[in-house]
């Protein structure tokens, strides 16, 4: 697979490995948050905390729209599927959530609820078209990169009448949650860790370019890079992190510059500017609420907005006290400082929405990496 | 977040539509998001839409610097410890 | 039903008929549909008895004392048709492979059909057929059947329960809980093939992907592998949850971990590129025609070289080897250098967006 | 699953808990279903072995030499629960049946489940609990099995297949074809009970009746039928179609007519009175711990006897003769005095107005 | 079973049949029809026959609803199911009469129709009040006994405006089938046999009671015995008209006088002819176009008549025109004289609609009395 | 053509309803056709509803019927032919 196959070179990261722990500064430390759950995703699949040398540290950010999705939204979603009788359309990651009641959207499914998976909004856009009698709700999850293409289903479903279609939005934003992390008053609470720096999204910046990234690494003096997902890139991305550290530097590097410019798609920018507007507050599960860290529909698309359409109100549902997602994802914590982590919680009975996607840190850290705390 | 994969267009469509090939795996996908795409470019596929085209010079650019030697090159058994 | 019976009854519709409750009622319509469509495709002197079940001559093993292996699977494919099969094969390969790879030789097979009202019986005369073709080719005849229909909105086209029996030799024990540390670990072939070429065809992932199931009955490979003499702990075939459910089992049942290459899975690049898609990992892609055999190491080369000497092992490849685990990982070593679990599948194999 | 791995699953909830589509993907929580569930009532050392299939000891019958039977059938009951019964118990018995009808000593049974995504675990727990009780009590273990779970609308609750394997001695043969002009024609019970239980529950036909279904493995009854010596031609269990479908499959695998007399078959009076009701035949209705013993005019009242000396076949009655009729017919002499055909049923057997 | 078993008394029928077997007179023959299927069925059932003397020769009449049909009427039921996605309610006898294009209702409901069976017009109704958002139609057939089950129901629905619910009618009227029978001009075609007296149904008449009959047996001089459908019932019957016969009386005698009157149930009349008008012509299978000989319903009631709501036009279809089914109804010819009898129709295959009702003489004959051809 | 039986009636009910026995078996029929209708009266019942009250002495009449016999009574056999 082009593009895909050389930046998976076991010899090469060998070298890179090589270069890296030629880099590291004897008895410096370097803990850098993969603020993505790709990220954390390529690095327990390839086991690249093996390559590592032991200076550096990968935390595991909240950079997974899964993980970040709180159980109120997810209620929401079961509520319209249960109680509201429509075809509720969601992306596979997000079918074993947590919610409510022991219920999760594939429980819900089991109990009589029309749930849909679905690759692509534009399946969604088909089943309410298949489905003229019934309501078709996409339930939308997903960070910048996802957003556009939501954004795009809705102008169709406006251009095409589909007056059966809606969306429950759930967009979120990266910068948001970044900020979040390295400001909010609630690092007091949660406390906080050194981050000497951070690898960004690659495909988050194929639409938003890297310049938003510019004000962190300003504002906060950390170095930023955006790195692409395959193992190479974040070896790559990691050499890079060590090197500004190294110089005391603090710029926005890319990484990915194979598919990221600094600007962005400027025209998926446009859509989903024309469809979405921020919303004042959005609740991140382990982040708690954040102000303007999340869209929703604009008025123009009220009808498309099933928040509006079926008159949901948001419930706050507190998660399990004993599950440290939020100090997890905010790089306080680790997997294994939670109590819960491959007793109680596995990712078959997934007590927080870190152990749900295989992107989580919980989880990933049980799939992939639980043998190390054994041996 | 957010599996995107590399993959090549061998058909543009009518409709804002492309078959993409990868690895001989062919799917129809969206270039809403997207202008000018041509037969033989690569773009990052996202959740069924084309996000952006790939550069191939600068892939190269990139696979060039992880080949790069480092100044310890030679030096054994730190990295993979 | 004697001639003077059976002349009254119209031939079945198999151009344009469809199963209708009346066929599972045990009137004349049943009779007809098992005598004009399953007896005349799958038809045998045992089949062909026509009692509540079949008698057949009690397995022999020239003269060594053997036992009994009886194995049972539901098949509940969709699509029902895919590229390189479809579940009429499916259901005896399946049911074959099971009784194969406990060492035994697979000789009778029942069949049960749980048809769906208003499912063609064109679609059914051609699964029929294809299970047909299936049992002969592996050498193992459909002795005994039921079939039910149910309602529209009951059930899904139709599904097919095989049971296998064959016969065990005395001395040969193979067993998921015979794995020892140090043992070898082989796989016969390629990786997901099966799965992918199912997902290839779901409605809701149209993608389009040259690639056939694996789908074979496995019981001649087995046979030229049990006459190498190697000594073999175990052999098991990856279906549901691919290679990381069923070596997770073996490793559970035996108390070893595992520890795999993946350099050596063989993987085809189209079933790659489709896991790639759809975010999913092929070890955990279902197989239909592949085993796994773990073996003394001191055998294993044999082994190897035995089963590429076969058609269905031209593959064949030593992916990894038992290793002592008190927490029974399964664990790889990546491609990339780096090292990981290959924990059981959580929940169900679903296409990702993140 | 090792305890190290155990150790991490909480307990399924058997209380409230559903199937859902993880409970079938080969992950983890299809090895718990399996082993807090179907393990945990069924198990027995073969069910315990863990791997494809299950190896069992070789059939034995004391030195002499003997010849293998297999059967199997689909249980779709609707409703699952009935009075008498349910699909688990049901599913148990109707596979003993037909292999202990066939003469043979039933050893063991095989079974496969297919369940419908958001069916109740409490109310799969009782049916595996039942058909746990009703295999102890038949004497067959349930030594292996399968279980895939469909999409809620592509299934009904769930489905059972059971297939049964048992050994018959070599000398003994009986079979539908082996019916003779002049042989009795015996059944162990009262007709009807099993359909009529079922009906009774049907929603749409709502109607009371104190009937329980007569489900039963009738292998000890045979036992103690075979020991009488008697020159049986043929048993069989009359479930689908009836009494009248069965007698009129017979007859067509003999070749023979068969004269019943309406007044010694045993129909209950609230069966009777259930198919005035919906203008249904008794002989038509199903049975499920019924037999049909034909047996050489000699022996008759011998059997009878030893039937009648059984729990299960205290109202057993001679019913007819077995006559020359190259039509195949059944025929009746009505308790009326009259004569009529009782031929096959055709189509469905479906309430009645008219 | 009170009132059931001593009708089927063997030994009392023994004594009946001597009874007829010492009025019949010699050399005299004596053809009755039974114009009910119920009749048809017991004489079959218990094997009737075999205890009549031979100079008592029983014809079968069109008394059987399922049997006079005609495929219009089946196809206009199957078109709604299958073409409008209504729910079709019908009573099981309708699902397997031979229609249009090899279907029946039974094959209708495997190619997707949503066919259900009913036991009785109030599940009909039930239906209806549980799908509100489906149209639910109540495929109506059957004679006099079974229409005012029909009127309650639609007049039901009025009542609770169960305005999804509505009936195709096929009632049809016996006094007109048997006039049709000793009069209409296809008599002609058909030819026609001396019948010397007819066995009338019982039921028919716990509705109607008895008094539509005196005006065939003084028109037509031919005794009428209104009779149970026990085969007690109808030995006594028989004895009846042997001895009416014998002694040249043509009157309406009443066997079933535990049940009918001679005015029947006028709080039943009252229901159909609110709900009921008389159809100018109806087509009746085997008896071809019948004036006056079948119900509809009244424009008070249009919003629930089926035919009008989905606009349905009935198209007459031709019988297969080997079948006798119009000879048979009409006494002119026996089954086993049709050259599909028993070869090319069966009851699982039925080519004319008297093979299809157990109660239809094809059907009967060859379920219950098939034998005494072949013997 | 109509099969109908005779039930007993054993509980009438609400809103035109009875409950009926025949034999053991009890289903709840439909009274809207028939007025006057008491616990231990026999119906003649039809698809759900009682088309008419059974008169048991005119049953007991009925039977007496059957068994008078003919003049014939002691002849044998001319009627089982
Ligand atoms: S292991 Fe589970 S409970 Fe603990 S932090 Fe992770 S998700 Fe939360
Ligand atoms: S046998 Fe069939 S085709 Fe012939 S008259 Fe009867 S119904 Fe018609
Ligand atoms: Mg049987
Ligand atoms: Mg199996
Ligand atoms: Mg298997
Ligand atoms: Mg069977
Ligand atoms: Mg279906
Ligand atoms: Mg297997
Ligand atoms: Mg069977
Ligand atoms: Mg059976
Ligand atoms: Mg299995
Ligand atoms: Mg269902």
């Amino acid at each position: 697979m082009k593009y895909i196959d050389e930046f998976r070179d076991g010899e090469l990261a060998k070298n890179l490995a090589l270069s890296i722990g030629a880099e590291v500064q004897p008895g410096r430390s370097y803990s850098f948050m993969e603020f993505c759950g790709g990220h954390t995703h390529a690095i327990s699949r390839y086991g690249l905390s093996d390559l590592l040398p032991p200076a550096v540290r990968m935390v595991h950010g909240p950079g997974c729209p899964v993980c970040v999705l709180p159980i109120g939204r997810v209620d929401m979603a079961i509520d319209l599927a249960l109680n509201h009788g429509v075809i509720l359309c969601t992306y596979g990651d997000t079918l074993r959530i947590p919610a409510s009641d022991g219920l999760s959207l594939m429980k819900a499914k089991a109990r009589g609820g029309d749930i849909r998976m679905v690759y692509s909004t534009l399946d969604a856009l088909q089943i309410a078209r298949d489905n003229p009698q019934r309501e078709v709700v996409f339930f939308a999850i997903g960070f910048e990169t996802t957003t556009p293409p939501t954004a795009v289903a809705i102008q169709q479903a406006d251009k095409e009448n589909l007056s059966n279609f809606s969306v429950i939005c759930c967009h979120v934003l990266t910068p948001s949650a970044i900020s979040n992390i390295l400001e909010s008053p609630e690092v007091r609470q949660w406390g906080t860790v050194p981050l000497d720096g951070f690898i960004g999204p690659a495909h988050v910046s194929t639409v938003i370019g890297s310049r938003p990234y510019e004000f962190f690494a300003e504002e906060y003096r950390k170095p930023v890079v955006i790195a692409g997902f395959e193992p190479l890139d974040v070896m790559q991305a990691i050499l890079m992190l060590v090197r500004q550290v190294n110089e005391g530097r603090a710029e926005v590097e890319n990484e990915f510059s194979r598919a990221v410019s600094r600007d962005g798609n400027l025209k998926a920018q446009d859509r989903v500017a024309e469809v979405f507007e921020l919303r004042r507050e959005f609740e991140w599960r382990g982040l708690s609420v954040v102000p303007y860290s999340a869209l929703k529909i604009r008025r123009q698309y009220a009808a498309f907005d099933a928040e509006r359409k079926f008159k949901l109100d948001y419930r706050s549902v507190p998660d399990n006290k004993a599950c440290e997602c939020g100090a997890i994802l905010r790089g306080v914590k680790k997997p294994q400082d939670c109590k819960l982590f491959g007793t109680v919680c596995t990712p078959e009975n997934p007590i927080g929405s870190c152990m749900v996607s295989s992107e989580g840190a919980c989880a990933a850290h049980y799939s992939y990496g639980r043998y190390k705390d054994m041996h | 977040m957010c599996l995107a994969i590399p993959v090549k267009v061998v058909e543009v469509g009518a409709g804002d539509t492309a078959i993409v090939d990868l690895g001989g795996v062919k799917k129809e996908i969206s270039l809403a998001l997207l202008s000018d795409v041509n037969v033989g470019d690569y773009v990052i596929l996202h959740v069924g839409y084309a996000l952006t085209k790939l550069d191939p010079e600068e892939a190269e650019r990139t696979l060039a610097l992880f080949a790069e030697l480092n100044e310890a090159g030679t030096v054994e058994g730190t990295a993979a410890s | 039903m004697s001639e003077a019976k059976r002349g009254y009854v119209r031939p079945l519709d198999l151009k344009h008929g469809r199963v209708d409750l009346t066929h599972g009622s045990g009137g004349r319509s049943m009779v007809q549909l098992i005598s004009e469509l399953f007896a005349k495709h799958l038809g045998n002197e045992y089949l062909g008895q026509g009692n509540d079940g079949a008698v057949l001559p009690a397995p022999t093993l020239e003269g060594r004392a053997g036992r009994l292996v009886m194995s049972t699977d539901c098949h509940v494919v969709s699509p029902l048709f895919f590229p390189g099969g479809d579940i009429g094969c499916l259901s005896v390969h399946g049911t074959v492979n099971d009784v194969a790879v406990m060492g035994a030789t697979p000789l009778y097979l029942a069949a049960g059909f749980v048809l769906e009202e208003g499912f063609p019986l064109a679609d059914l005369a051609r699964i029929v057929e294809s299970m047909a073709h299936a049992a002969a080719e592996a050498g193992v005849p459909v002795v005994t059947g039921d079939t039910k229909v149910v309602e529209r909105g009951k059930g899904d086209g139709v599904f097919i329960t095989t049971t296998g029996v064959g016969i065990l030799p005395d001395g040969l024990e193979l067993g998921g809980a015979r794995a020892r540390p140090g043992d070898a670990v082989i796989i016969s072939g390629s990786m997901g093939d099966h799965g992918v070429a199912i997902m290839s065809k779901r409605e809701n992932l149209s993608f389009d992907a040259p690639i056939e199931s694996d789908t074979v009955a496995l019981n001649g490979l087995i046979a030229a592998m049990l006459a190498t003499g190697a000594d073999l702990r175990c052999l098991r075939d990856p279906t549901r949850g691919g290679l990381a459910a069923t070596l997770n089992e073996i490793a559970g049942q035996s108390g070893v971990g595992v520890m795999l290459h993946e350099k050596a899975i063989p993987v085809k690049p189209v079933v790659s590129a489709a896991c790639e898609f759809l975010g999913l990992d092929p070890l955990y892609v279902a197989n239909e025609g592949k085993l796994i055999a773990i073996c003394a190491p001191a055998d294993a080369d044999r082994l190897l070289a035995a089963m590429r000497a076969h058609p269905l092992g031209r593959e064949a490849s030593r992916i990894g080897e038992v290793i002592v685990d008190d927490h029974h990982f399964v664990q790889l070593t990546t491609a990339f250098g780096g090292k990981r679990i290959v924990d059981w599948l959580a929940g169900d194999q679903l296409p990702r967006i993140c």
